[in-house]
């Protein structure tokens, strides 16, 4: 086999297959053998065997997520530059973040000369881990924590401050000087937009007691005025600009700077590897949403508390053998329902065309039923839905933002986190503490 | 006025937010087609007669005309001699010799005049005297010149372009529209071939089609790398062979249908080299 | 002055190392600034912007010389864009020559035209009629205005706001389609001649014109609101690459640039061609001379043109747009310099005719060429962004400067 | 035009003037002596009479005999334009002082004039080229330099004089250059 010719991709792939192949024969073996064994050790450490699956899973659903943001970004944008934007892949577009990423993938992945090899090819590694690992204390919703740790607000400003250490990798080791700068200022400006940011939930874990992200969560039980964002506001704007600064989103996106540094740390990176910079930038943009949202906008509680104790309760049971034939002739007899008028309706509609249409119109109402049955009848998915209501019009707020606001100038931006927020921030923990000092929590 | 910070943000992102709302003004392009304005100037098309023949007979004046010569235009002349170019410099070496003052255009200049003449350009300056150097005359005037020298040479056309201020590129142009104007001094040596009954049963037919492969051209043509003619004889010579072709003057003997071909072959091959 | 050249890349003389990395021999300085340019002191270091950048107007390369953020130095290089425009308006006639100074400035390409036009006609001495002359005056000032629109656009984005480039381009699209209507060609329109103007206007121009003065003022005016007042557009310009009216006099700066400084110094008044001084109009100064005053100019003259288009739409006289001219002109020896105000500045052309139909020199000056020189002292000792925020306030296009 | 300006520049320097001042449509125009010019401009500059302040254009001509350097300046005080032509300098080595020391912003229009003409212009810090690479050898808009696709002009029919090698002086006299009797 032809090694020189491979790219590195190629190349690690070759060495991969192999290896996993063995491995998993041998797992086979072992899990044969030592079976029983495993499961106790298993059963003894059960916290880091969680921690494993949650991190894959958090790096499972993460690109997805990354897929629906870019499409949101190039949409939104779209339509407020009076364009259209992405129409042609899939329903008004919407796969089209999906083939940028097999274009992304597919592309020429092209290691310049005279970079410093190892670190260039780490740095995208590190700033996608720094990002999606954050996911891991967002508390979806109270069942839905992947790791409810006690300290995950810690938690979370310390690895996404890893994230900055990526980026200087990336800058650093381009070999060039638009990378370096960009890369200078990305340290710069998370260095100085971490202490606004941490020192603005200081009121709140005061107030809680707490640092874990449930609990904070927990404390914002009750109707919307209960939310931190009304109970501690100044806090609140402190922490927004200082997230926007630290996922590097307009008018904070210096270190990415266009025009003036081309593409920042990012220039000299092709293909995947600039996928992944491209990936962790939107990934971020939902994290510090979520975030925002659980801290601010009481996470996964509903603005209101309606108690709709329902009464409709469906015995499943009760159908017995009832319940696979419903089963397999509701989504027919749906189907057909949904067929006929729109067939009746024109004569230009073909049969087949009529019934694919009412297939879709039945699957979307069976899931909406399904879904308002869900809501009604669990709370997890209901909070889930709350919660990622609030996330998703955050993350519509900084697309809002990058489509309107010109960028801040390097200086400005650092003058503004260390004479403003900063003090602000301070005047915020001891305004909260005295507060607690006279009237308690 | 003192304003409260951050308004300026506020009301431009309401602006962003409002558009986002309006309709949009894209044009989807492989569906919609953009209007051309019915001034447009910026097509070129060459046009076509009801048999699907080409309309244009490389007269070369739009050519000419365009000022930044976007058209690149090649023919050949009706004389079948002169393969005629007009395009970009750096594309048509020939363009920098002699026969690039016919494309460029406009008259010959004094430094190109300044070359000299191989000719004696007296007989042309009596003629344009006689014309009274009146470029609507022109093909009067390149009929006497080829009375006079026989043919009509380069640099009396320079002349009398120069002379008449017409274009050389029309001069050049009328010299090669009509047929009874030669380029060349009268044609020398000729290939004719016998058009009798006798001949043509005898194979004459296949004879012109193979001389005319060979050569590359038609009867009663010039052939363009040479001065050669083929042409047709008006009858038959006496106590000559079957089918008979005359070359120069002279039947030849050695020919039949059968090595028509290899003869001709051999014949084009004498004449190319 | 050292007659020094520098090697050049075939020349055997340039050893390129042998390994992977190729690195460009230093220049050999060959004039005293250049030396003093290419020394560079403790923590300086070059960064080359260009002639592929996402914020150079056109394929301009400019060496900065930064020390950290700071912009020590600067030398714009030019002649990417570099066309002969004056060599070849001297070996074509006087009707082609019109055509080849139309592409210099794509942007307003109008303006290119008019200046040799009007240079042709006092060389010969031919009167335009007067609906040519009106005709000639709206259109500049559509095109004028097109200009101006899609600058505030280029500023917005070297800014780094993405939104109003493109709400700028719905606006220049419309007078671009308008001016198609009117002269045949949507950027490049070949439309004035030597005494007059191609055509005459034509209903569906009217009509388009009419349909876009009934909302321009206010369509722009929302435009404009989205950045003239942001905060983080006026930090970023406000006091930034400050030109004193001293100065820019010296430097031979005219058009927004110099009436931002605060000299009201405007062709259209002062030196009037066509018939602008039957037309009344202010001409808008600023007295700060920094980059917004510069782009805050630019967008009262948007005003200002539409006033003029509406005077001159409601004066337009009857009559031919085009004077009796032989097909081939041969003008008398003598020069002539003809110049108009551009929404750059002031575009001459200086034409020397020595009887034949084809001019015998014809120089062509570009503002835009004199405006770049403005970017190494504005920007110095401000940081990177700065000198977008400059060089996108001073507006030069390369095709202008580089002919 | 402007008949009074024309008297100033008469009775300032009427000497110094190798032609009367010509005026046409709105421009007047005067012809000084290369060593005069430098003066010439500056009073032109600084007399409270004049002001031409604003240097409008420079450029360089090449008439075939000879070198122009040509001066569109504009009063700040009137409207008034002045063209002041330097006629006289060498072809094979031109040389004229520069006009940055007054207007600086004449310096990349002179670096223009010396990369198109190969006139020198002493005291202008940075000539160098400005459009043609650095290695470039021969001065384009001279009349010496012929296009390609004007062979029609060329003398020599086929010969490519696009590149002349070297300095001015090396542009061979032999060619039959475009003179014009108008300048």
């Amino acid at each position: 086999m032809a090694w020189n010719r491979l790219t590195p991709a190629g190349r690690i792939l070759a060495v991969l297959l192999p290896v996993l192949a063995i491995g998993g024969a041998l797992t086979t073996v072992l899990l044969a053998t030592f079976g029983g064994a495993i499961a106790a050790t298993i059963g003894a450490n059960l916290p880091i065997v969680r921690f494993l699956v949650a991190s894959v899973v958090t790096f499972l659903i993460s690109v997805p997520v990354a897929f629906l943001l870019i499409y949101m970004e190039m949409k939104i944008i779209a339509l407020m530059n009076l364009r259209i934007g992405p129409d042609r892949i899939g329903p008004a577009g919407a796969v089209m973040s999906v083939v940028h990423g097999l274009k992304v993938l597919m592309k020429e992945d092209y290691t310049p000369p005279s970079v410093d090899v190892p670190v260039f090819t780490l740095a995208p590694v590190v700033v996608y881990l720094a990002s999606f690992m954050t996911l891991l204390v967002i508390p979806f919703a109270p069942e839905l924590t992947s790791m409810g740790f006690e300290l995950g607000l810690l938690y979370f400003f310390a690895i996404g401050g890893l994230s900055v250490v990526g980026l200087m990798m990336a800058g650093w080791s381009s070999f060039n000087k638009y990378s370096l700068l960009g890369g200078i200022r990305a340290a710069a400006q998370a260095i100085s937009y971490e202490i606004p940011l941490t020192l603005s939930v200081v009121g709140i874990v005061i107030l809680t007691g707490t640092l874990s992200l449930p609990k904070i969560v927990a404390a914002q039980d009750g109707s919307f005025l209960d939310w931190f964002i009304f109970r501690q506001p100044l806090a609140a704007i402190i922490f927004f600009i200082a997230i926007t600064a630290e996922a590097n989103r307009t008018p904070f996106d210096n270190a990415e700077a266009d025009q003036e540094i081309v593409a920042g740390f990012a220039t000299e990176y092709s293909g995947m590897r600039f996928g992944f910079f491209f990936f962790a930038e939107y990934v971020n943009v939902f994290i510090v949403s979520a975030l925002f949202s659980a801290v601010f906008l009481g996470g996964s509680n509903p603005p209101i508390h309606i108690d709709l104790n329902p009464q409709i309760l469906i015995d499943l049971s009760a159908l017995g053998i009832g319940l696979p034939l419903i089963a397999g002739i509701a989504p027919v007899v749906g189907t057909l329902l949904f067929a006929a008028p729109i067939w009746f309706a024109s004569s230009r509609i073909k049969g087949w065309q009529a019934l694919i249409a009412g297939f879709l119109i039945f699957g979307g109402v069976s899931t909406a039923a399904v879904g308002i049955w869900a809501f009604v009848m669990l709370p997890p998915v209901a909070s889930l839905i709350w919660f990622l209501i609030k996330t998703f019009a955050l993350v519509f707020t900084f697309v809002w933002m990058r489509g309107t606001l010109p960028r801040a100038r390097i200086d400005q931006l650092m003058g503004f986190a260390w004479k403003w927020l900063l003090p602000a921030s301070l005047l915020n923990i001891f305004a909260t503490a005295f507060a607690v000092l006279i009237a308690g929590r | 006025m003192p304003r409260i910070p951050g308004s300026g943000l506020l009301s431009g992102m309401r602006l962003t937010l409002t558009r986002f709302f309006q309709p949009k003004r894209t044009v989807m392009y492989p569906e919609v087609k953009p209007d051309i304005a019915p001034r447009n100037r910026g097509r070129l098309e060459l046009v076509t007669d009801e048999h699907g023949t080409l309309k244009c007979e490389t007269c070369f004046q739009c050519a000419q005309a365009c000022p930044i010569e976007c058209i690149d235009m090649g023919g050949i002349d009706t004389k079948g001699r002169f393969a005629v170019h007009w395009g970009p410099a750096e594309q048509y070496a020939e363009r920098r010799e002699e026969s690039a003052i016919r494309r460029s255009g406009r008259t010959v200049s004094d430094a190109a005049a300044a070359t000299g003449t191989t000719i004696n350009t007296a007989k042309v300056d009596e003629i344009l005297e006689a014309h009274d150097y009146d470029p609507h005359h022109m093909l009067a005037i390149l009929e006497e010149i080829q009375a006079a020298y026989g043919y009509l040479p380069v640099d009396a056309l320079k002349r009398v372009s120069r002379a008449t201020g017409a274009w050389y590129a029309m001069v050049y142009g009328t010299a090669t529209f009509y047929k009874h104007l030669a380029f060349e001094p009268g044609v020398t040596r000729s290939i004719a071939v016998c058009r009798c009954a006798n001949c043509l049963v005898s194979g004459a037919g296949s004879v012109m089609g193979t001389l005319s492969y060979e050569f590359g051209t038609e009867f009663g043509r010039a052939i363009p790398w040479s001065n050669l003619r083929l042409e047709s004889l008006p009858s038959h010579l006496p106590d000559a062979p079957s089918p008979l072709v005359v070359i120069d003057g002279e039947p030849q003997r050695d020919l039949s249908a059968k090595n028509a071909a290899s003869w001709a072959a051999a014949l084009a091959g004498r004449y190319a080299a | 002055m050292t007659q020094q050249m520098r090697p050049s890349l075939d020349d055997p003389r340039v050893a390129i190392p042998a390994d992977s990395t190729w690195y460009e021999p230093a220049p050999i300085p060959q004039t005293e600034r250049q030396a003093e340019f290419l020394t560079l002191r403790e923590g300086e270091m070059f960064v080359n912007m260009g002639p592929q950048h996402p914020s150079t107007h056109g394929v301009l390369r400019v060496i900065i010389k930064v020390n950290g953020e700071k912009v020590v130095d600067l030398d714009p290089v030019l002649g990417y864009l570099h066309r002969g425009v004056e060599k070849l308006c001297e070996n074509a006639d006087y009707h082609q020559a019109i055509c080849y100074t139309d592409p210099l400035e794509y942007v307003s390409s109008l303006f290119c035209e008019a200046a040799p036009v009007a240079a042709f006609e006092k060389l010969m001495d031919v009167d335009v009629p007067r609906r040519a002359q009106y005709i000639r005056v709206l259109t500049m000032e559509l095109n004028r205005i097109a200009s101006h629109t899609l600058f505030q656009g280029w500023m917005a984005l070297d800014l780094g706001g993405i939104t109003p480039i493109l709400w700028a381009f719905i606006e220049r699209d419309e007078i671009v389609d308008m001016l198609a209507a009117l002269t045949g060609q949507k950027l490049l329109y070949n439309y004035y001649r030597i005494g007059g103007v191609n055509g005459d206007l034509n209903h569906e121009f009217m009509s388009r014109l009419g349909t876009w003065m009934s909302r321009a003022a206010a369509q722009i005016d929302s435009n404009l609101a989205l950045i003239n007042e942001n905060e983080i557009f006026v930090r970023r310009t406000r006091g930034l690459g400050v030109l004193d009216a001293k100065t820019a006099l010296k430097m031979g700066v005219t058009g927004p640039n110099l009436r931002a400084s605060g000299v009201p110094f405007d062709l259209r008044r002062d030196r009037p061609y066509l018939v602008y001084p039957e037309l009344e109009f202010d001409v808008p100064t600023r007295d700060e001379g920094d980059s917004l005053a510069r782009y805050l100019v630019r967008m009262d003259e948007i005003k200002q043109s539409i006033r003029i288009i509406d005077q001159v739409l409601h004066e337009m006289p009857d009559g031919p747009v085009m004077a009796k001219l032989p097909r081939l002109l041969r003008p008398r020896p003598g020069r002539a310099f003809g110049a108009v105000e551009g929404p750059r500045g002031v575009y001459g052309t200086y034409a020397i005719s020595d009887g034949t139909d084809q001019p015998f020199r014809m120089r062509i000056h570009d503002p835009s060429f004199v405006h770049l020189q403005l970017v190494g002292p504005l920007t110095k000792g401000n940081l990177i962004a700065d000198t977008m925020a400059v060089m996108a306030s001073l507006d030069p296009v390369m095709g202008g400067v580089d002919k | 035009m402007d008949r009074r300006l024309a008297a100033l520049l008469q009775e300032k320097f009427g000497e110094r003037l190798l032609a009367p001042v010509r005026q046409r449509y709105d421009e007047s125009e005067i012809r000084v002596a290369l060593k005069d010019a430098t003066d010439t401009l500056r009073t032109l500059h600084d007399d409270p009479a004049f002001r031409f302040e604003m240097l409008i254009d420079l450029c360089g001509v090449d008439t075939g005999e000879e070198m122009q350097v040509v001066y569109h300046l504009s009063s700040s005080t009137s409207g008034d334009w002045l063209r002041v032509i330097v006629p006289g300098l060498d072809r094979t080595a031109p040389r004229i002082a520069s006009a940055t020391f007054m207007w600086p912003g004449a310096e990349w229009m002179e670096r223009e004039a010396y990369d198109m003409f190969g006139i020198t212009f002493e005291g202008n810090r940075d000539l160098r080229r400005i459009y043609m690479p650095d290695d470039y050898r021969s001065y384009p808009l001279r009349k010496d330099f012929y296009l390609a696709d004007d062979a029609s002009r060329s003398p020599a029919a086929g010969v490519r004089n696009m590149e002349r090698a070297g300095t001015p002086a090396d542009a061979t006299a032999a060619t039959v250059l475009r003179k014009s009797p108008g300048v």
